[in-house]
């Protein structure tokens, strides 16, 4: 398994560098995700929440519209009506617990960019449409939109942490994109 | 080097500090805090353009946004044409030169960085005049989001040159209270040098922020120099004050000739002196207390005129105090220059009747007809601005929804009514959107003072003999009364036709000191009320916007995303040329040192047809369909059928658009009961997804499907070659590769190269192949396994060319290039995946007379006649090449390559009546050029399909 | 830039939706017995109407779903979004 | 350029007409002037709600070509290419044709293959066409960045020589005046409210002017067609949609050819005065607004300043849009309709304005005849049922 592990290699591993040195951006490889679609009065959706959040999600408790539940490392991210992204740490294999769903297993499908810090939310404003105001979105927050020019899932995971999800083949071009409209602002770290 | 026409003290400029620019080629100085004009000015210089047609010189005219002649080229700096002097903020080592109404290009590049942000609010306050400013302080105390976008680089507006009292003080002690109180609402924000440009609908407005220019060399590289605002407001407070006009009169160019406001803007805002012996005409009271404001800043007063007939009010009783008695019913009849072409002198007479006129020498000629409400962005965001007598101008009509005007931008001139009006707006804008809350703030008291009476609507001052060409109704355009004249003459009746005939009111200033004159003279001349003829419409943007910065970030490698497989890397150290697919990055050949795209092609298609091969396919559209519908949906979103497809097989499916043409093709697996695993062309993945779900949703919901794409899930290596089956021995000791135990259109799980990984067994080249999927942060240990697994056999990678030449040598088409939207199955030759039992979209379609039809264009082969002629794709296909013109066409190559196989070229090609044509010669005719060609069946190699098994 | 009232995202800008044109344009139920001219009234024939139109968007880039909007094609305003296979809501006049 | 001292005057409208055209842009004032020149049909209104030729007529890019894939489309822009050539002559008025030659840029290999595919179609068409490399290219217009280290390389460009540009304004006054001159009555503001019909006639125009009665009636409204085809009872393949166009300040001589991409999706001219034109693509949703959305305009200026890096500096002075009606196949549907003497024209979409002479050409001739031109005959509606499509959306890179 540790040889299995050791032939992987992250969309962003070639720019870890260049993300480190902004002091406010990394990405978060390997993380393990499922979509998952169905209606979450499904008796089979209360089961799987039970697993996934150690006590009974009910149809309720999954998340509504824009809302994330999980307090990490484990997530459930609304994405649509019936249709939800589950997230877990690396290497974590949920099948068994979702076995009867409709659910992918999209874990190399996407690659996450985190941001965190003061200048996170103005850093995703320039090429992000939504209102990201805490009045608007704040920590639970997710929502499928537009960075830049690719589809992301952004994922607000505390009060200045965002999860950006992309996918794996534009992972590079969104990298450079932030890396470009950071600029400004890793300069006033260094200042 | 000094500047004569500077006073001694006083404006918003810093003293302190001297700064130095050049304008055409001679040096001066100025102080921080000037404008380019204001410099100018002060240092004596009054040409700062020539007209266009007429090359007459030109003079600064105004003092912001409104000015139609100072425009120059910037050659400091990233460089900038057509930039208006009177908001050009000098710097140390400004450059600048005069323009005659156009600019020009660099040719440098300009690499300065320009950036954009989306914004939301609940109120957006658009001018931080004293109605602004009231408006943003009323709104922010509620605790709203709020943002005050001003064009200057301070809040104040009209406060920053006047010489109001607001609460017993100067009024920019207000503006410096106002300032702080807002910085101390943390939902406030305040823009300076930020023009909101664009209104659009849904309060979606775009603003233009000027970040770094005003700091000259001293801009720090790393900072945007300017950013483009997207902003969603709530509310909307246009604040944007009002453009002084002109009276038109015979040469009301030159140099000198100045709005009036603007020119006692220019002696109390920038402590400069516009000239020293001033006549100042208008027809309201602004003209008569910027006389005043003139007086005072020591400009001796040669006369003062007043087209109205008007004695009394504070105006005037203001100026007798100082001195000077208004000549009432007075207009300017004509002007004098010296060899320069500058203002020496006016001629003033009776505006009623031919009076006799008389010289004034000046050097100074300021001139007021009113003010013109800027009803730019509210005229954007759908008002219909409406004539008002009272105002003598254009005033908002009907209110919108979301949006109040204030201030002179509503014709609220008055001080006190425009900041009690600008207060009430932003607070009930704000209580609108967030709610409101806190304490309503009082505006502050004025010192403003009664009118004199009405504003008169006075567009021309002149004789009856003065010649029309000589009264210049736009500056910039040099279009001249004559013009409009003659267009009325000609017939036109419209003020669209009119601006379109002269010209008036389409240069870069957008006719904003003289558009409303026009109509105006219009007006007069069809014997129609003003509001009868009407504005011409406003358009975005209000201030011209530059084409960097709306690019922003979206330019060289970030113009639009690059889309890379997991072996990006690996492709690029191997030297591969790539070749766009869409957004993808596909490796096209691999050439070997001192190979050109053929050789490497011949010796990649020779590598797969006698050895092994390998490519990147990683691209492909992959969606995972799951649920208990999936056969009956794919049946009828394919051609053919799938479900009757087995678990753990895979067949070929084409897909049509309802009108019956070919939309997509691929290959797709049952893996399990209820899920399959549907693959698309690189280019139509998104669209293939996008297509099954509008199915799904719009119209059979009743079908149990849920459709995720999974293209970038897995990374994908083809091996393809009679050695194919060995590396994948290697690979995956644990598989059984035998062609009994693992058949050619059937799909396994299996651990390969230690990965667990999904191999299917197909083949887009006719010869033996796998495609083994992995998930995607493996596919580059994949690729590299497979490469060293293969090394034995002289394994080779190959591009997308070789690909096109191995399947066209099969007769497989490729959807989009030997289709094009056009095509049926049929005509395509897939005759034989278009089931003729059940329905499936775009059946109906092939029915229609024309399109079942016999004749119709049908994929064939091509051999030209010379074998080592390859044709070009796009030649077309006749029967006589030397008939007249139009020659028929029968059709045209869609594909065509050299062979390494067939050692000659070969072609498919679209052609009326398709393989009834046989065996006959037909030309192919490119550039020229024919070459003839037989028709033969599209298939040139292995027809029996006995290579697929190895 | 419209801002699109998505039933489920709220507004969002108009780049993340593709337009679906007419709403309640069914697709026959058995298009083999269509006449050439009903289908090509399927296929081709819209209305384009000057004022308040029902028609069909797809949050393309976020929940992915379909669903219909009335919107007047002059003032481009949004008056109702509703589910794919029910009536529009009352329309303004 | 002086225009002549009398352009057209300003009748009230009569009782009725032989023909009554419905909207005065350049299309409708063509076809007035071939049904008086060609046919001598001078008993002629056209009626226009608002000011002459303030429609898409006002607001186009003026790019004028011929080079389109199809024989039948080729045959109408040529045919009305040819009538351009001659246009200032004909109507005595220099409408400033400018033969400056159209590049259409390739940035893919299959915009390489559609192109070649187009530029050989064409010359068997008769047609002038050639291919160019991007050396070739870059020879033409140096200013265009032929590096192949862009997102989106040129890859080469097809070159109609013949192709140019036209002051828009010049060419509709040029059409107005001569009709007028020939009899024609041009009578704006009056907007068309409905139709009197009997039987499967229609017997007058119901107008903000009153009615006005019709012995024929010709549409000729662009994007409000359909609103008029609603009123008579008939539906059209058509959405109306904004097209956006921009223009720059006017700034010094740097471009003397019109360039297109469809691919990074601009198009740009320079026109007399120095401005730079430029257009893109429509915007998606049906719209009667003469207004579009800002990110087109973005996305336009991006494309713009990477294939012509100096343009960075050029700021955009003003936008617009104009409403133009789309086909499914991007064709025109030109000939007669249900109604036994309604003619329609219409369906050009973004092709229009090159189209004017020869539409109005050929529309003039199917009203006369009371059967459709040669020309017209492809482009009947009736082709929507049998399946004949031009297809100029699905074959070609379709463009303006």
């Amino acid at each position: 398994m540790a040889d299995l592990l050791a032939q992987r290699r992250s969309p962003l591993a070639h720019l870890a560098g260049e993300l480190a040195a902004t002091g406010f951006m990394r990405e978060l490889p390997y993380l393990s995700s499922y979509e998952v679609r169905a209606d979450p009065a499904e008796p089979a959706m209360a089961r799987l929440g039970a697993a996934l959040f150690a006590g009974p999600l009910l149809a309720a408790a999954w998340p509504t519209a824009g809302r994330a539940v999980g307090t990490g490392p484990r997530y459930a991210l609304w994405c649509g009506p019936g249709w939800y992204l589950v997230v877990d740490e690396p290497g974590t294999t949920l099948e068994s617990a979702m076995a009867g769903l409709p659910a992918v297993d999209v874990s190399a499908a996407r690659t996450v960019l985190e941001l965190t810090g003061p200048f996170a939310r103005d850093v995703l404003a320039h090429g992000c449409a939504i209102d990201l105001h805490p009045r608007a979105f704040g920590p639970g927050s997710c929502a499928q939109t537009h960075l830049a020019k690719a589809q992301v899932i952004l994922h607000q995971t505390a009060t200045a942490t965002y999860r950006v999800f992309v996918r794996a083949s534009y992972a590079d071009y969104l990298a450079r994109w932030l890396l470009d409209a950071a600029v400004e602002y890793v300069r006033r770290i260094d200042e | 080097m000094s500047q004569p026409f500077r006073r001694a003290a006083g404006g918003r400029i810093d003293r302190s500090r001297t700064l130095t620019f050049h304008f055409e080629g001679r040096a001066y100085e100025a102080h921080p805090g000037d404008t380019l004009s204001s410099a100018l000015l002060a240092n004596g210089v009054r040409v700062v353009a020539r007209g266009p047609y007429t090359g007459r010189p030109r003079g600064t005219y105004g003092i912001g946004a409104e000015e139609p002649n100072a425009f120059v080229q910037v050659d400091s700096g990233p460089g900038e044409p057509m930039v208006r002097a009177t908001q050009l903020e000098v710097y140390d080592g400004l450059v600048a030169r005069s323009l005659a109404g156009k600019g020009s290009l660099g040719e440098e590049p300009d690499d300065s960085r320009y950036d954009k942000t989306w914004a939301h609010c609940d109120v957006l306050v658009v001018g931080a005049g004293p109605a602004g400013l009231a408006a943003a302080h009323a709104a922010g105390v509620t605790g709203a989001r709020v943002i005050l976008a001003d064009e200057r680089p301070e809040p104040g507006g009209d406060l920053l040159g006047g010489r109001a009292h607001l609460d017993g003080r100067p009024a920019m002690d207000w503006v410096t209270d106002l300032r702080a109180r807002l910085a101390g609402l943390p939902e406030v924000r305040v823009l300076p040098r930020t023009t909101v440009t664009g209104a659009y609908d849904g309060n979606f407005l775009v603003a233009v922020q000027r970040r770094t220019e005003h700091l000259g060399p001293a801009a720090p590289a790393h900072v945007a120099r300017q950013r483009l605002w997207h902003i969603r407001a709530g509310q909307v407070v246009l604040a944007t004050g009002a453009h002084e006009r002109p009276i038109l009169f015979p040469d009301n160019d030159r140099p000198g000739v100045m709005l009036a406001a603007a020119a006692a803007g220019y002696a109390w805002r920038y402590g400069v002196l516009p000239g020293r012996r001033a006549v100042v005409a208008g027809a309201h009271d602004g003209a008569l207390w910027a006389a005043v404001d003139l007086v005072d800043a020591g400009v001796e007063l040669a006369a003062v005129l007043d087209a109205r007939h008007l004695a009394g009010g504070q105006a005037h009783r203001a100026l007798r105090d100082r001195g000077v008695v208004v000549a009432a019913g007075h207009g300017v009849v004509g002007t004098d220059a010296d060899a320069d072409g500058v203002l020496t002198a006016a001629w003033v007479a009776p505006v009623d009747g031919d009076g006799q006129a008389r010289r004034i020498a000046c050097d100074l000629l300021a001139t007021s007809g009113g003010w013109n409400p800027a009803v730019h962005l509210y005229s954007q965001a759908g008002g219909r601005p409406r004539w008002s007598d009272d105002h003598a101008a254009f005033v908002p009509g009907d209110p919108l929804p979301a949006v109040a005007c204030v201030g002179a931008a509503a014709g609220t001139f008055d001080l006190a009514d425009a900041l009690a009006e600008g207060a009430e707006a932003g607070w009930q804008a704000a209580a609108a959107t967030h709610g409101g809350g806190g304490e309503e703030p009082l505006p502050p008291a004025t010192d403003s003072v009664a009118s004199a009476g009405a504003p008169a609507a006075c567009w021309i001052t002149a004789r009856a003999d003065s010649p029309p060409e000589t009264i210049f109704v736009d500056l910039q355009r040099d279009a001249t009364l004559r013009d409009v004249r003659r267009a009325v003459g000609a017939g036109m009746r419209a003020s669209e036709h009119v601006k379109r005939f002269t010209t008036a009111g389409t240069a870069a200033d957008q006719g904003r000191t003289t558009g409303v004159t026009t109509v105006g003279v219009l007006a007069g001349l069809l014997g129609l009320p003003v509001g009868a003829v009407g504005t011409t419409t406003y358009r975005p943007p209000y201030a011209p916007i530059s084409f960097a910065l709306l690019a922003g970030r979206d330019r060289g490698r970030l113009l639009d995303p690059e889309r890379r497989t997991p072996m990006h890397e690996r492709h690029e150290a191997d030297g591969a040329v790539f070749e766009n697919v869409g957004q993808w990055k596909r490796p096209w050949y691999y050439p070997a040192p001192g190979e050109d795209l053929d050789q490497a092609v011949l010796r990649e298609c020779r590598a797969a047809r006698e050895g092994v091969a390998m490519m990147d396919v990683s691209t492909l559209g992959k969606i995972d369909l799951r649920g208990p519908d999936v056969g009956e949906f794919l049946d009828r979103v394919y051609t053919n059928r799938f479900s009757t497809l087995r678990v753990g097989q895979c067949r070929y499916g084409v897909m049509c658009r309802a009108d019956g043409m070919v939309f997509d093709d691929g290959v797709t697996a049952r893996l399990a009961p209820d899920r399959y695993h549907m693959t698309t062309t690189t280019g139509n993945a998104a669209a293939v997804l996008d297509w099954l779900d509008e199915w799904l949703q719009t119209e059979w919901p009743d079908l149990r499907v849920s459709a995720t794409s999974v293209t970038d899930q897995w990374a994908a290596v083809a091996v393809v070659g009679p050695g194919s089956r060995e590396v994948l021995r290697r690979l995956a000791p644990s598989l059984d590769v035998s062609a009994e135990a693992f058949p050619f259109l059937t799909v396994r799980d299996a651990t390969v190269a230690g990965i667990p990984a999904r191999v299917f067994r197909i083949s887009f080249t006719g010869e033996l192949s796998y495609e083994i999927n992995v998930p995607a942060w493996y596919g580059l240990a994949l690729w590299d396994a497979v490469a060293e697994a293969g090394r034995p056999a002289g394994i080779t990678p190959y591009g997308t060319e070789t690909m096109h030449v191995l399947r066209a040598e099969k007769g497989f088409i490729v959807a989009g290039q030997d289709t094009d939207g056009t095509v049926t199955p049929h005509d395509a030759g897939l005759g034989w995946a278009v089931s003729t039992v059940k329905p499936f979209i775009g059946g109906r379609s092939l029915a229609r007379p024309d399109t079942a039809r016999n004749d119709r264009k049908r994929l064939v082969g091509l051999l030209p006649a010379d074998p080592s002629v390859v044709l070009a794709e796009g030649a077309q296909l006749v029967v006589d090449a030397d008939a007249p013109t139009p020659v028929p066409m029968l059709g045209h190559v869609t594909s065509s390559y050299r062979s390494a196989a067939l050692g000659r070229s070969f072609a498919l090609a679209l052609v009326a009546g398709g393989l009834t044509h046989r065996g006959e010669t037909l030309q192919a005719v490119d550039g020229g050029q024919a070459h003839p060609v037989v028709v033969t069946e599209p298939v040139f190699y292995d027809a029996e399909g006995a290579r697929r098994d190895g | 830039m419209l801002s699109v009232p998505c039933p489920w995202c709220g507004p969002r800008d108009e780049t993340e939706f593709r337009y679906g044109g007419q709403a309640h344009v069914a697709y026959p139920a058995d298009p083999a017995a269509c006449s050439d001219a009903e289908w090509a009234g399927y296929l081709f024939m819209r209305d384009n109407p000057k004022g308040w139109f029902a028609e069909r968007w797809f949050h393309s880039a976020g929940c992915r779903r379909w669903f219909n909007a009335v919107r007047h094609t002059v003032t481009y305003e949004f008056a109702a979004v509703y589910a794919p296979f029910t009536q529009p809501p009352g329309v303004p006049s | 350029m002086t225009h002549p001292d009398f352009l057209w005057a300003d009748p009230e409208p009569k009782r009725g007409y032989d023909v009554v055209v419905i909207g005065a842009g350049g299309h409708g004032l063509a076809t007035a002037y071939y049904l008086a020149r060609n046919h001598g049909i001078t008993d002629v209104a056209v009626l226009e709600r608002g000011w002459l030729a303030g429609g898409n007529m006002a607001r186009n890019t003026t790019i004028i070509r011929s080079n389109y894939l199809w024989d039948e489309s080729a045959a109408i822009y040529e045919h009305s290419l040819k009538l351009w050539e001659g246009l200032s002559d004909e109507l005595d008025y220099d409408i400033l044709f400018s033969q400056r030659g159209v590049l259409n840029l390739a940035h893919s290999l299959p915009d390489v293959r559609e192109s070649v595919r187009r530029v050989n179609a064409n010359r068997l068409n008769g047609v002038d066409a050639e291919w160019l490399t991007p050396a070739e290219v870059k020879k033409l217009v140096p200013i265009i960045n032929t590096s192949q280290e862009l997102r989106y390389p040129v890859l080469g460009a097809t070159f109609q020589p013949r192709a140019g540009i036209a002051k828009h304004d010049h060419v509709a006054w040029a059409y107005a005046r001569a009709a007028h001159d020939l009899g024609v009555h041009l009578i704006q503001n009056c907007e068309v409210t409905g139709f009197r019909r009997a039987g499967d006639r229609v017997t007058a125009v119901e107008t903000s002017r009153g009615a006005i009665e019709a012995g024929r009636v010709a549409l000729c409204a662009a994007g409000h067609t359909s609103v008029l085809a609603q009123e008579l009872g008939f539906r059209l393949p058509l959405a109306s949609h904004p097209l956006q166009a921009l223009v720059s300040e006017l700034l010094e001589q740097v471009l003397d050819t019109v360039v297109m991409s469809n691919a990074v999706h601009v198009y740009v001219s320079q026109a007399h005065k120095g401005e730079l034109v430029m257009g893109a693509g429509i915007d998606a949703y049906n719209g009667y607004g003469q207004r579009g959305s800002f990110h087109v305009i973005e996305s336009q200026l991006a494309a713009a300043v990477e294939l012509f890096p100096i343009f960075a500096r050029a700021h955009v002075l003003r936008t617009w849009a104009g409403i133009v009606d789309v086909s499914p196949d991007a064709s025109p549907v030109l000939g007669l309709t249900p109604v036994e003497n309604v003619f329609v024209n219409c369906g050009w979409g973004t092709g229009g304005f090159k189209a004017t002479p020869g539409a109005g050409w050929v529309y003039a001739d199917t009203i006369a005849h009371g059967r459709p031109h040669p020309l017209a005959a492809p482009f009947t509606l009736d082709r929507f049922t049998t399946g004949a499509l031009v297809d100029e959306h699905g074959a070609a890179a379709v463009a303006h």
